[in-house]
């Protein structure tokens, strides 16, 4: 029989204007299995308190219900109490009497009837109730940052200065990502490379934080504060360790007509090269697939011209297992290339270029040195166009969203071609100018109104060369959708920013959730920006969205918030408010069946197999589905679809909950 | 014992004065494809065509589920209450076949055999059972071979049987038969001459008999041939729910917080819950092992402990199962085996 | 057994998610909105949990109406919880309508925790809704058949 | 011997498999059969008229243990052999699907897709009968499908042969099992007799493959596989064709939702 | 090999040379195309505009009749009737409700299971294995393949193509010989709707494009489409009005471009049909 304390809180007059308290005290003392009831003005407060724990103790109460305010005001406090007095905090349910009874209704029986019903309902739960202990998982405590670019960045150096361990993989040969690759950035205009590079180099400096570039996330296993990550170390064919960065071997290298993916194909680079000059590591790779002694079998130059003899050939892919308490992905975007547009003649004519090409053409360094020269013939464009939304916003070019960082590059590229050619005359196709952001709308209108550069509100329908001229047809909406045509010397594209290629597969190996355009979801998106569904991932940066530099650092510097407050715990402490299988005596262990029906329904790939094995010969018995309580997240999806009623939620257990809505009914 | 001869278009015109003077009468109705026992308010309800229902004639004395008593709970103190036995009607159990009828002295012996059980007893003894003997039967007929027949007057009140076109024959076993006669005695005619009642019955050849079967079965523990023939066996409880002699009931509690009952519902052996104990552990774990406890209880442990077979060859279990698991088949086929 | 509908009083049972209908009904207490006292709510952590063989439970046990809400599509706080329970509720109401029993009587709705005002509509509703229906004596006669029938072997 | 005993004969022979499930000729119907030795494979017979979905005998252990086997399958058994599959029930290594054509010819399937072929191939035609019936129950209003369902269920005696003959109800404990509640009164009572019914169908959903195998199981006759098949009808109506076969453990973003308010 | 085929009315009026040029390629690669029987008109341009269900129901009526005739693939050759009926097969695909209004307004039972292809599909599946070998005289100009709308647009029902830049019949005509250039009017509009009613402006939008391909060099320009042919074709003395200059670039017919490649009787292709000469090839 058990011994259940039935508290009714006035809560000064809140609830007892309405409901007469004290009847309800007196019906639930008369109730089977309740040993003590009372009502008083303030339960939650001391001496309330007080009242709670000195009745625990003197009737040896095995359950509690609160008649009070909503639990999600006092459940927590109440909990605590009958903790302090020595009683499983869970086996205390609250009864909702003032948000739902005594605030809703008017005076009257009916009132106190139906406050006395939530009560004798609570009553039969509790009186199932099962004590529950809280959940301690062990942290391993280092986070792995997958993808090198400034969110990557700021990710692993703000988690490295609190004191923690992080393992950071770039699958390119250097870290730096986009933002490597930008001339100057909006709306400061001040010098990408300049405010980026000191943070690769401290990357590769920071004891805290280990970088493996060239190296992708092969396996992710286990749950928050335990993963394990399996990392594929591309062969690098050099050995890094005798490497020292002299940059002999690239000017060697006979090879030298590949289009640089550093500068958007408008440079060249040799097969062995180090992918920009700031590049961090500052030591070579060879590209396989452009190396003669790869694919013809000989050449070795690079080897000879080599002093520390560093180069290693057929070495390779090497598997690294790492652990790590916690996972932050990072891993970008891409802009669309490909003759995507073919109406805007991109990959027809070489000089349709995108935005990024453009960063490249713009950049003080490769290849024009900071001139904009058009990539056919290295002619300083006279006329240059500039299309904004080029498949961003397009339903039929299958992206509906806006990229958000094209009307601000786009007013900086105007901008910037302006500052670099006198005279030049820029035009720029735009649909609406977002602008929303700090000194941003200034920025658009520093271009239109000092810079002068044309803005014209209309889509551009057809691209095409004529006589030399690149003629762009367009309309301008605000004359009257009068047709514009324009020849142009230059056409740059604002490019849709797109999920980083790979996005899928990564998601999928990591179990975190992807939008339709496969850029990752995050668990709540406003309240949870940088979480995943998936306990212990993080997101940060255009992984997620198109993102500025801004809003990516931001992000950047709160997932790491996140996984250092994660890492900071010894254990991490869970509510025991999970899925649980049952296990029975054999021969059948649990009535789980095994039909994993359940895998795809659970949110938080909670849902694991477990093998149930024969103690003597290790055969295989049966196969059950098992609840890793370090992922579940207690929703109880599962437990309502399973058929055999083989996974219940602790805390709202079948039983207790079909106790409650029959006692609820005096059935 | 009496015998009569009525018209037999004047049996309805009984039937009719004794749904009049009885509060139940049960007898099969026919619905869709099935034919079961039913309680009716007119002679017409009934189905005379029918060979057997599909569910014995037994729930009229043990139903699939009821009331044993009652409770009620009130702070500490709590009130049993049991039905009165006023609640169980007169019944009379209308076109029964002999087969059913002879279903009962099992059931009796079974509630009855230490403890009397007095819910049963009530029921049974409120119970009148008028049989029609058979002049058909079906290949699942195979009560020849167990004792019975299609004329056997064991176990009923009245047995009618249809000599022709006009005639039926009324033979009067008991009182309480006596009493459904006394009901409408002008239609009933002293039988002058005897009558070949054997004449008209269904011919139904013995296969074996129910002791050839106890003496096979009773040393046949270990055999392999309860795994051979339940091979197919789904394990449902068809052949246990529809069979007049399976006894086998649950204790149910049927609880809503401070009030409830307890019930007495019918159980199948071959369910695997039937013997599994709390523990986990089931001493019949295999559908084989459900089947031997099947046959033996019927052949062997009935006859030794009660002095009564439990099997009436009526053919319903092998009518109802699913996968044709034929209980005369098995029965011939271990009475002819040597044992293994 | 039969109440007239004029002062028959129905009881329903409300099976509500913790995230979004519970804190909106606790909105509508907090923002003393009034509404029917007919109502008891159960909590669920998510609508996802709340198991079919529950609402029909509740009405044997003698509720004359059920509701059913939780968060809003995509509000979920464990991401999918709603969308499960909806395909259920999808493929569980057309098997009870094809039986017969009445689905105007289960209410689903999604109400956030925002919609405090639009919690004691529904509640307001439901019981209208209900009372109107008359209570669910069809459902509870045959549940409660050991008591109604001296002999269930009829 | 025809092909198909030839081919069974061969196969115990040979020791390829310890059992083979097919059909033999019972007492006026066609019944399951379980062929262990050589000299009994000319019991066996190819039919598509069993009433029995043998489909239900592969995931009872104490029958099959580890061994291999061979079914003999119609289309009945391969579609459930499918969707067991996708449920994890089937060691596929252990298993051999062998089917008999129109000319007696014996085809093994080897693999699923060929089972997917084939049933894609041998989809039989609807049973005009059980949709008539649906038919006229749509067409009731609320009150009589209600007295029609009541009085229909109410014969139930609760003998589960519904459930022991669907090869999709292998579950160790069925929830007509579970104590801890009591979900379902273990008793035949109308109110259990509906509720068992309700049950059955929201645990076929998405995964009946409409053999039908629990109607004829039913010893009363009683019309519980049209409410399988309506199930089946209409969800593939509201929900598509879902993949994996349950769609209760997935679900679309834009799934209907007129009747939520 | 039986094909159903769907005239359309066209290819019985001004376009006839469209239709013979088809006809008369089919016997080259053992095609008999089969007129769909009782056919009726598509409804084209005007249908829409006007009644939507009497635009639903024409096509529907020609694809159910094409049905009953056992027909599973259809060829038509006219991009607009190709448009409609693909548009309509479509609609009444997505749309039950819609399905059953129309099929009861027609009063036909109807599937929808009638494969619709257009002339560069036709090609693309049945002639373009065997064309290679058959060619007895390359149609070796320097050619600009000019598509239109109807043909590609809206992509998302007749997926066909690359909507913004079509290639198919490029392809086509470099396999005969041909060096298609690469210019900017694939799929600019010829103003077909306006066809009758504001000569000025079809004589505007046509003549960019046949001035664009002129320029170009291009020694004709290759059609699969009626409206588009008459545009460039019939109206280019307006043409050369508004252009202020004589274009004489000529506009064929894709199937005829093909049929004098394999050696088809150039009066049987219909090639002296034309208003613009076509003595120069």
């Amino acid at each position: 029989m058990s011994r259940i304390g039935v508290f009714i809180c006035h809560c000064g007059e809140n609830i007892s204007a309405t409901v007469d308290c004290e009847r309800v005290a007196q019906e639930a003392g008369r109730l089977e299995g309740v040993e003590f009831a009372t009502d008083y003005k303030y339960m939650c407060s001391d001496p309330g308190q007080t009242l709670i724990k000195n009745a625990i103790k003197e009737h040896h109460l095995d359950g509690v219900v609160v008649g009070s305010c909503s639990p999600r005001m006092h459940e927590a406090t109440f909990r605590k109490t009958c903790a302090e007095a020595g009683l499983n905090p869970y086996m205390c349910e609250i009864a909702n009497l003032r948000e739902h009874v005594s605030w809703v209704h008017e005076k009257g029986e009916a009132t106190t009837r139906k406050a006395i019903q939530i009560v004798t309902g609570l009553i039969s739960k509790v009186q199932r109730n099962k004590p529950l202990n809280t959940i301690k998982v062990p942290v391993t405590k280092c986070a792995l940052v997958i993808g090198g670019g400034i969110a990557g960045i700021q990710t692993a150096l703000d988690i490295a200065n609190c004191g923690q361990k992080v393992i950071m993989i770039e699958k390119s040969p250097s870290i730096g990502g986009h933002m490597s690759q930008l001339s100057e950035t909006f709306p400061t205009l001040d010098c990408s490379q300049c405010i980026l590079t000191p943070r690769m180099v401290e990357v590769a400096q920071h004891p805290n934080i280990t970088l493996y570039t060239y190296a992708e996330l092969d396996k992710l296993e286990g749950f928050v504060g335990n993963f394990k990550a399996t990392i594929r170390l591309k062969a690098k064919s050099i050995d890094y360790s005798k490497c020292t960065g002299c940059g002999l071997c690239t000017t060697k290298c006979p090879n030298k007509k590949i289009p640089s993916e550093f500068n958007e194909g408008l440079g060249m680079r040799t097969a062995i090269y180090v992918p920009f000059p700031q590049a961090v590591p500052n030591k070579p790779v060879i590209d396989k697939e452009h190396c003669l002694y790869y694919q013809k079998g000989k050449c070795k130059i690079c080897s000879k011209s080599c002093p520390t003899g560093a180069i290693e050939y057929d070495k390779p892919d090497e598997f690294m297992t790492i652990e790590v308490g916690a996972v932050v992905v990072t891993t970008g975007f891409n802009v669309l290339k490909t003759d995507f547009f073919p109406e805007y003649g991109y990959g027809k004519y070489k000089d349709v270029i995108t935005g990024l090409q453009f960063e490249r053409l713009a950049s003080a360094s490769w290849p024009t040195l900071g001139e904009i020269r058009r990539p056919s013939d290295g002619k300083i464009p006279q006329k240059v166009v500039f299309i904004a939304c080029c498949g961003s916003r397009d339903p039929a070019k299958g992206i509906p969203y806006c990229s958000k960082i094209c009307c601000m590059y786009t007013a900086k590229h105007a901008m910037l071609y302006q500052h670099k050619v006198h005279g030049g005359d820029s035009t720029v196709f735009y649909m609406d100018i977002r602008a929303g952001g700090k000194n941003y709308e200034e920025f658009v209108r520093r271009a239109i109104e000092e810079d002068h550069v044309n803005y014209v509100r209309g889509r551009v329908a057809r691209v095409y060369e004529k006589d030399g001229k690149l003629i762009v047809k367009g309309v301008d909406t605000l004359l009257g959708a009068e047709p514009v045509e324009i020849e142009a010397d230059m056409v740059v594209l604002a490019t849709a920013g797109v999920a980083s290629k790979g996005a899928e597969e990564l998601a999928q190996k990591m179990h975190i959730s992807y939008d339709p355009y496969h850029f990752f979801a995050e668990a709540h998106p406003k309240l949870k920006p940088v979480e995943t569904n998936t306990a212990g991932i993080f997101l940060a940066g255009a992984c997620q969205a198109p993102k500025d530099i801004p809003e990516t650092v931001a992000a950047a510097s709160g997932a790491a918030v996140k996984v250092v407050s994660l890492l900071s715990q010894e254990n991490l402490v869970r509510e025991p408010i999970v899925a649980v299988v049952n296990r029975c005596a054999p021969p059948l262990f649990s009535t789980c069946v095994g039909c994993f029906m359940c895998e795809t329904i659970c949110p938080y790939h909670a849902i694991e197999h477990e093998e149930i094995k024969d103690r003597k010969t290790g055969a295989v018995i049966k196969t059950i589905a098992k609840i890793n309580p370090g992922l579940c997240q207690g929703c109880g999806t599962c437990v309502s679809f399973c058929r055999s009623k083989s996974i219940d939620l602790e805390g709202y257990t079948n039983e207790e909950m079909y106790t409650e809505v029959m006692a609820l009914l005096n059935h | 014992m009496e015998k009569y001869i009525i018209k037999t278009e004047q049996i309805d015109a009984w039937l009719k004065r004794i749904i009049e003077s009885v509060p139940r009468v049960l007898a099969p109705v026919s619905s869709g494809t099935k034919t079961e026992f039913r309680r009716i308010k007119s002679p017409e309800e009934v189905n005379n065509k029918s060979l057997t229902t599909t569910v014995s004639a037994k729930a009229a004395a043990f139903p699939p589920v009821e009331t044993l008593f009652k409770y009620q709970k009130d702070g500490k103190d709590t009130t049993l209450t049991e039905d009165s036995f006023d609640k169980y009607p007169e019944t009379v159990l209308w076109h029964a076949r002999s087969c059913d009828a002879m279903g009962f002295s099992p059931l009796s012996a079974i509630f009855d055999w230490d403890y009397k059980d007095n819910i049963y007893d009530e029921r049974r003894n409120k119970l009148t059972i008028v049989t029609f003997a058979c002049n058909q039967s079906d290949e699942c007929c195979f009560c020849t071979s167990v004792g019975g027949g299609p004329g056997n007057v064991e176990g009923s009140d009245i047995q009618l049987t249809m000599l022709n076109a006009t005639d039926t024959l009324v033979e009067v076993m008991t009182e309480k038969g006596q009493k459904l006669v006394a009901l409408l005695p002008d239609i009933f005619q002293p039988l002058s001459e005897e009558v070949d009642k054997e004449a008209v019955l269904a011919k139904i050849p013995v296969q074996f008999t129910k002791e050839e079967i106890k003496e096979h079965v009773s040393n046949a523990f270990d055999s392999p041939v309860w795994k051979r023939q339940s091979a197919r066996c789904l394990g449902c409880g068809a052949c246990a729910f529809v069979c007049p002699t399976c006894a086998c009931f649950d204790i149910q509690e049927d609880a809503h917080g401070n009030h409830g009952r307890r019930l007495r519902c019918w159980d199948a052996c071959g369910f695997s819950l039937f013997t599994q104990h709390t523990s986990g552990y089931n001493p019949r774990p295999t559908q084989a092992t459900r089947w031997r406890q099947r046959i033996l209880h019927k052949f062997s442990y009935m006859p030794e402990r009660l002095g009564v077979y439990g099997c009436t060859g009526c053919g319903r279990c092998s009518r109802a199962c699913p996968v044709d698991m034929n209980l005369q088949e098995h029965l011939i086929s271990i009475a002819n085996s040597n044992h293994e | 057994m039969e109440e007239s509908n004029n002062n028959f009083e129905p009881r329903i049972i409300a099976f509500v998610c913790n995230w979004c209908t519970y804190a909106g009904a606790d909105l509508t207490g907090t923002s003393r909105i009034k509404y029917a006292t007919n109502v008891e709510i159960v909590r669920f952590p998510c609508t996802g949990r709340i198991d079919f063989m529950l609402l029909l439970k509740a009405f044997a046990g003698g509720a004359d109406g059920i509701i059913v809400s939780g968060c809003h599509p995509n509000d979920c706080h464990y991401t999918s919880g709603n969308f499960h329970a909806r395909r259920r509720w999808i493929v569980f109401r057309n098997i009870l309508n094809f039986l017969g029993i009445d689905v105007q009587r289960i209410r689903f709705s999604w109400v956030s925790a925002a919609e405090g005002a639009k919690w004691a509509d529904i509640v307001n509703d439901t019981v209208k809704e209900i009372r109107e229906l008359g209570p669910y004596t069809e459902y509870k006669k045959v549940a409660n058949y050991l008591d109604e029938e001296a002999d269930s072997h009829e | 011997m025809n092909k198909l005993q030839e081919r069974a004969t061969d196969l115990l022979k040979g020791g390829t498999v310890k059992l083979i499930i097919g059909f033999e000729q019972g007492n006026n119907k066609i019944r399951p059969f379980f062929c262990e030795k050589p000299e009994d494979a000319e019991k066996l017979i190819y039919s598509d008229d069993c009433s029995t979905n043998n489909a239900v005998y592969l995931t009872k252990k104490e029958l099959i243990g580890d061994n291999k086997i061979a079914i003999i399958a119609t289309y009945k058994e391969i579609a459930s052999i499918i969707q067991l599959n996708k449920e994890n029930q089937i060691k596929k290594e252990n298993l051999m699907v062998l089917t008999v054509d129109k000319d007696g010819d014996v085809t093994e399937l080897t693999s699923f897709e060929e089972m997917e072929k084939f049933c894609e191939e041998n989809t039989p035609a609807p049973d005009p009968v059980v949709a008539a019936l649906i038919e006229k129950i749509d067409k009731m209003n609320r009150e009589e499908r209600w007295a029609y369902w009541k009085s229909e269920l109410d014969k139930c005696i609760r003998c589960y042969a519904c459930r022991a003959a669907c090869p999709l109800c292998y579950c160790n404990r069925c929830i007509s099992e579970v104590n801890c509640p009591q979900w379902l009164d273990p008793w035949k009572s109308t109110l259990s007799n509906i509720e068992w019914q309700i049950n059955r169908v929201m645990h076929m959903s998405g995964r009946c493959t409409g053999c039908g195998a629990c109607a004829k199981a039913c010893p009363l006759d009683l019309p519980i596989g049209i409410l399988t098949k309506k199930m089946s009808t209409d969800i593939k109506e509201m929900l598509g064709e879902g993949e994996g076969g349950n769609v209760l453990s997935t679900f679309n973003p834009n799934d209907k939702e007129n009747f939520i308010h | 090999m039986k094909l159903g085929f769907y005239p359309g009315c066209s290819l019985q009026g001004t376009s006839r040379e469209y239709n013979e040029s088809v006809k008369a390629l089919a016997p080259f690669f053992d095609i008999e195309l089969i007129d769909i029987e009782d056919w009726n008109c598509c409804g084209a341009t005007a249908a829409h505009s006007v009644n939507k269900d009497l635009s639903l129901a024409l096509p529907t009526r020609i694809l159910a009749l094409a049905e009953k005739q056992g027909m599973k693939e259809i060829v038509v050759p006219c991009a607009s009737c190709f448009n409609r009926l693909s548009v309509t097969q479509y609609e009444l695909a997505e749309d039950k409700e819609l399905k059953k209004k129309i099929t009861d307004t027609i009063d036909m039972p109807y599937e929808g299971t009638v494969k619709i292809l257009n002339v560069v599909q036709f090609i693309d599946q049945y002639i373009k294995d065997k064309l290679t070998e058959k060619i007895v005289k390359p149609f070796n100009y320097k050619v600009a393949c000019y598509y239109g709308c109807l043909l590609v647009r809206p992509h998302k029902i007749l997926k066909f193509d690359r909507v913004e830049d079509p290639t198919s019949m490029d392809e086509l005509m470099k396999m005969i010989g041909s060096t298609p250039i690469e210019w900017g009017f694939k799929t600019e509009c010829c103003g077909a709707g306006l066809s009758v009613s504001r000569t000025d402006l079809v004589a505007k939008l046509s003549g960019n494009i046949v001035k664009d391909a002129a320029d170009r060099g291009a020694e004709s320009i290759i059609v699969a489409c009626p409206m588009c042919h008459s545009n460039l074709d019939m109206r280019r003395p307006e043409i050369n009005k508004y252009l202020k200059e004589d274009v004489t670039v000529p506009v064929i017919y894709l199937t005829q471009a093909i049929g004098l490649a394999v050696g088809a009787d150039p009066s049987k292709l219909g090639l002296q049909r034309h208003f613009v000469k076509v003595t120069t090839l």
